[in-house]
């Protein structure tokens, strides 16, 4: 294992002089016959996981199997906004623990993730809606995150391009204002988390795929890979929208349907538009990149699909509703489509603890939100590997509940993925 | 005009009697019609057209079309324009962009000298401490975005759409695609042929006599087929699951652009090819060009680019351009044939190249490095359609390799040959497409109307004749590094430091470098770069990797996509009444509704001491027929039906299978297998789904007839002490309470309009009769309303003052005072819920929620200070700060001049006298206590009955 | 847009339908217990492979139909009627 | 170069038909299939869906009023069906609808009945979309067809 050099404005200069090429981010290993922990995924989940063992608990006999390259999944697909401004209590404590990690993070991984806090804001466009944002204002004020709801003249003042005047169909009424809410460069994550457990001994096993998990008298044993097996107690399912088929290989049923949920990018224009801006109704997202791009998100496609193809009708109904929005941008250039696919739940929330088989865990069922949970899904994953248990922050999204019928509230909050 | 322009070309498709002037960064320039931006100006001595995005390098044509990554401009409010493919019209203003103070003059340029330090991703690296300066970073980075600007005044233009069921449509318009369109039509389909150019031919407008005689031919045969449709100026940006293509039109009168979606029966993709750059030294120097644009600015344009000139030259383009310099009177310093081992090894300049160093060592004087060094497929459609294509070595490209059944294609991004082979598989291609498309078209005119069930047949595509492939050496980077992506600087450095830090996945390496982000997506430069990023990591050969193209194949404007503004909006027949009285719009879903007219308060008082009326036309309403409909309504709703009289009506709820409530509404009979539902206005379409799917899926044996008659009623609830009276003064139905008692229907005439019916139903806690009319005639019976009350002071009532009244009265509303958690039990309305009947949906969670009795409870509040009205979704708090319940609703009541609520709260605080705490928004807490009953008003409903 | 073939309309585009997806047999509600009964209300295959679902012509003859889909490449090899001969 | 698609203003006239007493009958017109319309002697019946009629003329037995549930407008001309494709998917070519046909469809989002009921050799559609969406699917129409010279 190659010495991982601190990143800095100095060490890039000196590179600069010397020419002399940086080290790897991470090696490529052999795949060992036995791992303490096998983590399926290489996306911020899976990724953070592991540097979350290595650095809090000092498990580093870590192994993560990737089918792919590292943030191939919904890491690398998704629209990066991070946020806390959640409906339920025990939603906005979980995010807001994320938010706070996410602001932490460049020191903590010594790499620049690009977290602009620009501000998020949800527009209300009718009544109910305006009712939805003042809720989860509410509950946000009383978790303490700066949350509030604004007038259209305030829209106006931070979102010059929004045009408030009346519309026939979609009137901006106010709107959810969420200072810490913002933007990141999602692959800047990924290798963030990825050269720092690295750094600390975990494997990471690119174009690797699972094939199956040994089960034996209800305790997992071992799991089965394209090179070949490894011998394990300890599994955790980090594979978003191909987690049905991971739980699958251990007997294990999910209350979850795999939908695609696509975004697109514009061609760059100069800085425009600071905010974070969404609407629910309008079942869209979107934000400025430093890059000048604008990147765009809607909610998750009609009918359930393991296709990352992409639809026209995902393009035509967002274009729809960001001119409806800013009908100043008509003339600004889609340039590419993409898909991610995600594993959505029945009430929204998240699935994240043990399961019937010993030895088997899930982070999964994160639905839209997956990435801004990043950070606090492995923290907590770690914790609960390490103690047997899972936390405070966590009890509230086990699998169990959907038999016991205590379902989270999040989906009173869930028009739209962001 | 200037010097540049040359003599008369056969080819060329500029018109000379008509001049052009338009405006270059601010000084004004002449050109002909036909002229794109770019041709325009370099026939005026303009070589520098943009700077680059990082190092601010100057940058002048590379490929002279749409995707030239150099020619990025502005034109007037619209950003990002491609100069070498836009037309110039008369009064034209074109910028540079990028170019921040000037093209000349450039403070950033200096990136140039630290751009040793902006390896890939330095930002990554740095930027990082002290923490407090991000912020401040943050701008830096930003001001480095590169592209055009928008304007918040931009007129966003008109666009449309339209749909298309062509047999077969044609992407590319050269020779192969235009003899496949006319095979096709004359095989009997019909054919859209799709042209990124203005005209149709591709590379043969720009070669020789041969060429032109051929062209002109097939242009011929495309006209004289009716069946084939042209669009020239358009691109087909997609092709997606199903055979669903989208095209954007672009030379219309009338729209700016025009999005075609297309159900296509067999697509044929006759793209062409893309010529490849080289990468060495300097070779993104302005006038350092591709063989292809020198061809296109000399034959289409009778453009001169340059006066002395140095070829390398790999192929028969190369050799072409050689001949085409010379007509046009340029001077050729050195041809460096590929073929026989020359290559390039430098370009130096300053602003423009102005020599070269070839690869034996000689320098070369030249202001014009012309390169012939390859061809890319732009296989985008491919990809899309699920084709992974394979490189083949000796042609030094990759070509498709597994096509679906649905797409083929032909031409040069298949195979090399003369025209005349060309032309040949073209035709055999557009035959075979014509043979797939009318079977599947005879296979679908065969499934409407048909029965039960349908397989899909397996057609059996006949195979097309193979195209060869002349061989070509593999090009792409010289002993020297250059740049790889022109739109991104990204140099072949770049792409091997990025492999060595570990980005060695090609994916990785993309994102990491942005290799192929940019405008251009990397059309021109992706082979090179796969190449390059191989050579790094020593595995990966072109053989063993494709990348993956996304829709769009080209940029589409947003406007273009969103097409004309089509927004489904309902109105009542009496919305014109409301609207000319001035009422406020309230929008409901699809529905615009008045709010009210400027007083609530006054509309809520005459509904409570005289009589109001209220539109409530959007209320569903559905018609339900047949001997089995009490046993539906006995499934999908809680309560029981098997006792309801012919005349009567009934409240009911419904719930979901997970017990969480649906919908509610009354329901009434009208005869002995008659039924009338309704339901509320936003649930109006999942209730009548919702019954149809129970009789389809479970009881399809039952004798049920639904139909939804929303909108054949206009609806008006006369409410208030006076409504029987105002009621009676207009119809022929006996109001008396013995005969129509609350709860109860009659149907009859009312101001002279029949067919109506009547019920007698109470959700303002008023004596109340709700009217439905057949809707053409709602304004009517709503104006005889108005004329027949005057005397007893009859005031119009909106949706505002019926939210007051109600919550007055403690109904809840569905979606509001309940939440997507909320089950049958707590709402006031248990009552309904019976357990004991042998099934309905929802019934088991139903059971388990009584028997867990932990549930949330909606209760009547009232704040501890009348004038005190706490907003809707306030929290109601423990004084440990745990949330205990919130309020759904809250109004100042007019009738009882003091703060009203409805809210959930947990089952311990559901108490009469329980004293709360809400938690305001501006972080007081206000004490307030719970009643006895959901009503603020009459509890005991003496009114409604009255 | 996929084209579903409709047995009684012919090929229409999919935003006319509604997607409703995997559907499991409703156990008998007398006899039914918490872990049978919410198995069937959110349990599912979530199959990357054919499978068989149902969808609701909505905007065409408003008729149930039972799909055979591929969910990875959202190819439909086969449609039929729900609710026997009545439909 | 659009040469498939007639367009003149000679060529698209728009009739608003609402009045027109219209019924949904559950039997008696077995021998209209779905998909198909035809002459009666009630006058014109068509289905889009088995055991499901609608009749333009005198009230069959049993049978609901829709007279004020839907509105109708006839569109006639050479440039009627590019007209309506531009904001219906509808495949309107003489090979899937030809003269006769019957269909229940989305029409610029609305959903809409079409019958093609051509008038001597002209191209003719009845559209009948649900009446609270009446003037919404008129703008509709007005504003697509201003390219074909069509006007209130």
């Amino acid at each position: 294992m190659s010495k991982t050099p601190r990143f800095s404005a100095w060490n890039l200069f000196r590179q600069g002089i010397s020419r002399s090429p940086w080290p790897r981010m991470w090696d490529h290993h052999d795949l060992e016959s036995s791992y303490d922990v096998v983590i399926v995924g290489g996306g911020v989940h899976g990724l953070a996981t592991a540097y979350y063992l290595a650095r809090n608990h000092g498990i580093t006999n870590v192994a993560v199997v990737e089918k792919s390259y590292i943030g191939s999944g919904g890491s690398g697909r998704n629209t990066a906004i991070v946020r806390s401004n959640y409906l339920t209590p025990e939603g906005s404590r979980f995010y807001d623990r994320s938010v706070k990690l996410y602001e932490g993070l460049a020191d903590d991984l010594n790499f620049n993730v690009m977290f602009e806090q620009r501000g998020h804001m949800t527009l209300a466009h009718s009544d109910s809606s305006l009712r939805t944002m003042r809720w989860r204002a509410e509950v946000n004020k009383l978790e303490g995150i700066d949350s509030s709801v604004i007038s259209p003249e305030a829209i106006k003042d931070l979102a010059p391009f929004l045009d408030i005047t009346d519309h026939p169909r979609y009137p901006i009424l106010g709107a959810l204002w969420h200072p810490p809410g913002g933007i990141i460069r999602h692959d800047a994550v990924v290798w963030g988390y990825a050269r720092a457990a690295h750094a600390m001994g975990a494997h990471i096993h690119q174009e690797t795929e699972f094939t199956g998990i040994n089960v034996a008298d209800g305790k997992v044993t071992g799991v089965e890979t394209t090179r070949g097996p490894i011998a394990t107690e300890t599994v955790i399912n980090c594979t978003a929208g191909w987690a049905s088929l991971v739980a699958a290989m251990a007997g294990i049923r999910l209350p979850i349907v795999t939908r695609p949920l696509q975004a697109a990018v514009t061609e760059p224009v100069r800085q425009f538009l600071h905010p974070v801006i969404v609407s629910g109704s309008l079942h869209t997202y979107v934000s400025q990149t430093a890059r000048g791009e604008l990147v765009f998100g809607a909610s998750v496609d009609p009918f359930a699909s393991y296709s990352t193809r992409g639809s026209l009708e995902f393009t035509t109904g967002l274009a729809t509703h960001v001119v409806e929005l800013m009908p100043a941008i008509a003339n600004m250039r889609l340039l590419r489509q993409w898909a991610g696919l995600c594993d959505m739940t029945p009430d929204f929330g998240p699935i994240i603890g043990p399961t019937p088989v010993d030895g088997f865990f899930v982070d999964v069922g994160w639905g839209t939100y997956g990435f801004k949970a990043g950070p606090v899904a492995g923290e907590a994953v770690a914790g609960m590997i390490a103690t047997g248990r899972p936390g405070e922050l966590i009890a509230p999204f086990g699998l169990d509940r959907f038999e016991s019928g205590t379902l989270t509230a999040e989906k009173g909050a869930a028009a739209v993925g962001h | 005009m200037s010097g540049y322009r040359i003599d008369h070309r056969p080819g060329e498709v500029i018109d000379r009697s008509r001049e052009v002037a338009f405006d270059w960064n601010g000084d004004s320039y002449r050109g002909y019609m036909g002229d794109t931006i770019v041709s325009a100006l370099t026939a005026s001595g303009v070589r520098v057209f943009s700077r680059s995005y990082k190092y601010h390098r100057p940058r002048g044509i590379l490929t002279a079309t749409y995707h030239d990554p150099n020619l990025m401009v502005q034109v007037g409010d619209d950003p990002n324009v491609r100069g070498g493919h836009r037309r110039i019209e008369d009064g034209m203003q074109v910028m540079p962009q990028n170019a921040w103070p000037s093209l000349d003059f450039d403070v950033k340029a200096t990136n140039r000298l630290v751009g040793r330090f902006l390896s890939p991703g330095f930002y990554y690296k740095t930027f990082m401490a002290p923490r407090r300066l991000w912020p401040a970073y943050q701008m830096v980075l930003s001001r480095f975005a590169a592209g055009g600007t928008v304007d918040p005044q931009t007129d966003p233009g008109r666009f449309d759409h339209r749909y298309a069921h062509p047999d077969v449509l044609i992407a590319g318009a050269g020779p192969a695609g235009m003899s496949a369109a006319i095979a096709a039509a004359e095989a009997g389909a019909s054919v859209i042929l799709v042209e990124e150019e203005p005209q149709l031919g591709g590379h043969l407008r720009y070669g020789g006599t041969e060429d032109l005689t051929a062209l002109s031919d097939l242009i011929d045969g495309v006209h004289s087929h009716d069946a084939i449709e042209v669009m020239t100026d358009s691109v087909v940006t997609g092709r997606y699951d199903h055979n669903w293509v989208s095209v954007v039109q672009r030379d219309l009168p009338g729209v700016s652009e025009r999005l075609v979606k297309a159900r296509v029966k067999c697509l044929v993709v006759a793209v062409g090819t893309l010529e490849r750059p080289y990468v060495f030294k300097g070779n993104d120097l302005p006038g350092v060009m591709l063989s292809t644009a020198v061809r296109r600015l000399i034959n289409l344009f009778a453009v001169r680019p340059g006066e002395r000139a140095v070829v390398l030259s790999a192929n028969s383009s190369g050799d072409a351009v050689v001949a085409d310099l010379e007509r046009a009177g340029v001077e050729i310093a050195a041809v460096i044939d590929a073929r026989t081992g020359g290559s390039v090894h430098e370009a130096t300049g300053a602003k423009e190249v102005s020599s070269v160093l070839d690869s034996r060592g000689n320098r070369i004087e030249a202001d014009l490095l012309v390169t012939a060094t390859g061809w890319t497929s732009p296989t985008a459609l491919l990809n899309m359609a699920g084709d992974r294509p394979t490189y083949v070595p000796e042609a030094a490209r990759y070509v498709p390799n597994d096509l679906p059944e649905e797409v083929l294609a032909t031409g040069g991004m298949v195979g090399d040959g003369s025209t005349d082979l060309l032309i040949a598989h073209g035709a055999a291609t557009g035959t075979e497409a014509a043979r797939r498309a009318l079977t599947v078209k005879a296979f679908w005119q065969s499934v409407a109307p048909a029965g039960r069930r349908i397989e899909m047949p397996k057609a059996t595509p006949a195979g097309v004749p193979e195209l060869d492939h002349e061989p070509h050496p593999e090009m792409f980077r010289s002993s020297t590094h250059g740049i790889v992506d022109f739109s991104e600087d990204v140099t072949s450095k770049d792409l091997i430091s990025a492999a060595k830090e570990g980005y060695d996945s090609l994916e990785l390496a993309k994102r990491y470098t942005t290799v192929g982000m940019g405008p251009v997506q990397g059309k021109v430069e992706a082979v090179n770069a796969l190449a390059i990023h191989g050579e790094a990591t020593g595995s990966s050969l072109l053989e063993s990797v494709t990348t993956t193209w996304r829709p769009p194949y080209a940029p589409v404007r947003l406007g273009t996509l969103a097409g004309r503004k089509y927004e489904p909006v309902r109105y009542s027949s009496i919305q014109p009444w409301h609207e000319a009285r001035g009422a406020k719009r309230l929008v409901a879903g699809q529905w615009i509704r008045p709010d009210h007219y400027g007083d609530p308060s006054g509309e809520v008082r005459a509904v409570r001491e005289k009589v109001g009326i209220i539109d409530v036309s959007p209320i569903g309403k559905i018609d339900l027929r047949g001997r089995d409909v009490t046993r539906l309504l006995e499934l999908v709703y809680v309560n029981k039906w098997s006792k309801l009289d012919v005349g009567r009506v009934r409240y009911g709820i419904m719930c979901a299978e997970d017990g969480v409530i649906l919908d509610d509404g009354v329901t009434g009979r009208l005869g002995e297998n008659h039924y009338m539902m309704s339901t509320t206005s936003g649930g109006a379409g999942t209730v009548w789904n919702w019954l149809d799917e129970w009789l389809q899926t479970g009881h399809p044996e039952w004798d049920v007839k639904l139909t939804a008659v929303t909108d054949g009623y206009a609806s008006i609830n006369v409410a208030g002490p006076q409504s029987r009276e105002l009621v009676r003064r207009l119809t022929d139905i006996d109001l008396d309470p013995d005969v129509f008692p609350y709860m109860g229907v009659h149907t009859g005439t009312v101001a002279g309009i029949d067919d109506c019916f009547v019920w007698r139903i109470g959700f303002t806690g008023e004596l109340s009769y709700e009217i439905h009319i057949p809707s053409f005639h709602g304004l009517q019976v709503w104006e005889a309303l108005l004329e027949a009350g005057e005397d007893l002071g009859v005031r119009p009532f909106g949706v505002e003052a019926q939210r007051i009244l109600r919550l007055e009265k403690g109904h809840f509303i569905v979606g509001q005072d309940t939440d997507g958690l909320s089950q049958g039990f707590g709402f006031g309305v248990d009552w309904a819920i019976k357990l004991d009947k042998p099934d309905f949906v929802g019934k088991p969670e139903l059971d388990w929620q009584a028997e867990r009795n932990d549930h949330p409870h909606l209760v009547a509040i009232q704040t501890e200070d009348p004038r005190l009205v706490p907003v809707e979704s306030c929290q109601i708090v423990a004084t440990d700060g745990a949330i205990q319940g919130r309020i759904t609703s809250s109004r100042m009541s007019p009738t009882l001049g003091r703060s009203i609520c409805l809210g959930q709260v947990d089952p311990e605080l559901a108490r009469a006298g329980q004293l709360i705490q809400i938690r305001l928004p501006n972080g007081k807490s206000a004490p307030a206590r719970v009643l006895t009953d959901h009503a603020h008003y009459d509890p005991e409903g003496a009114r409604v009955r009255g | 847009m996929l084209v579903i073939l409709c047995p009684h309309c012919g090929p229409r585009n999919s935003d006319e339908f509604t997607f409703q997806g995997e559907v499991r047999p409703r156990p008998d509600v007398n006899g039914t217990d918490p872990g049978e009964w919410r198995r069937y209300l959110y349990l599912r295959e979530n199959l990357a492979d054919w499978v068989s679902e149902r969808w609701f012509h909505v905007s065409g003859c408003r008729r149930y139909l039972m799909l055979e889909r591929h969910t990875v490449t959202n190819e439909i090899r086969d449609v039929e009627l729900v609710g026997g001969e009545q439909a | 170069m659009t040469r498939r698609e007639p367009a003149s203003v000679a060529e698209l006239a728009l009739t608003d038909l609402s009045l027109t007493p219209k019924w949904r009958a559950f039997a008696g017109y077995e021998a209209v299939g779905p998909g198909t319309s035809q002459r009666t002697k009630d006058g014109l019946v068509w289905s889009v869906t088995p055991g499901e009629w609608t009749v333009l003329g005198d009230r069959p037995d049993g049978a609901v009023d829709l007279t004020h549930v839907r509105a109708m407008f006839r569109l006639s001309g050479a440039a009627a069906a590019t007209l309506i494709n531009r904001v219906c998917a509808l495949d309107l070519g003489d090979g899937m609808f030809p003269d006769g046909a019957a269909a229940r469809t989305l029409f610029a989002g609305v959903v809409t009945e079409i019958v093609r009921e051509d008038e001597n050799g002209t191209p003719s559609y009845l559209l009948l979309p649900s009446s609270s969406f009446s003037t919404y699917i008129l703008d509709v129409i007005l504003d697509a067809g201003g390219e074909f010279g069509l006007a209130e």
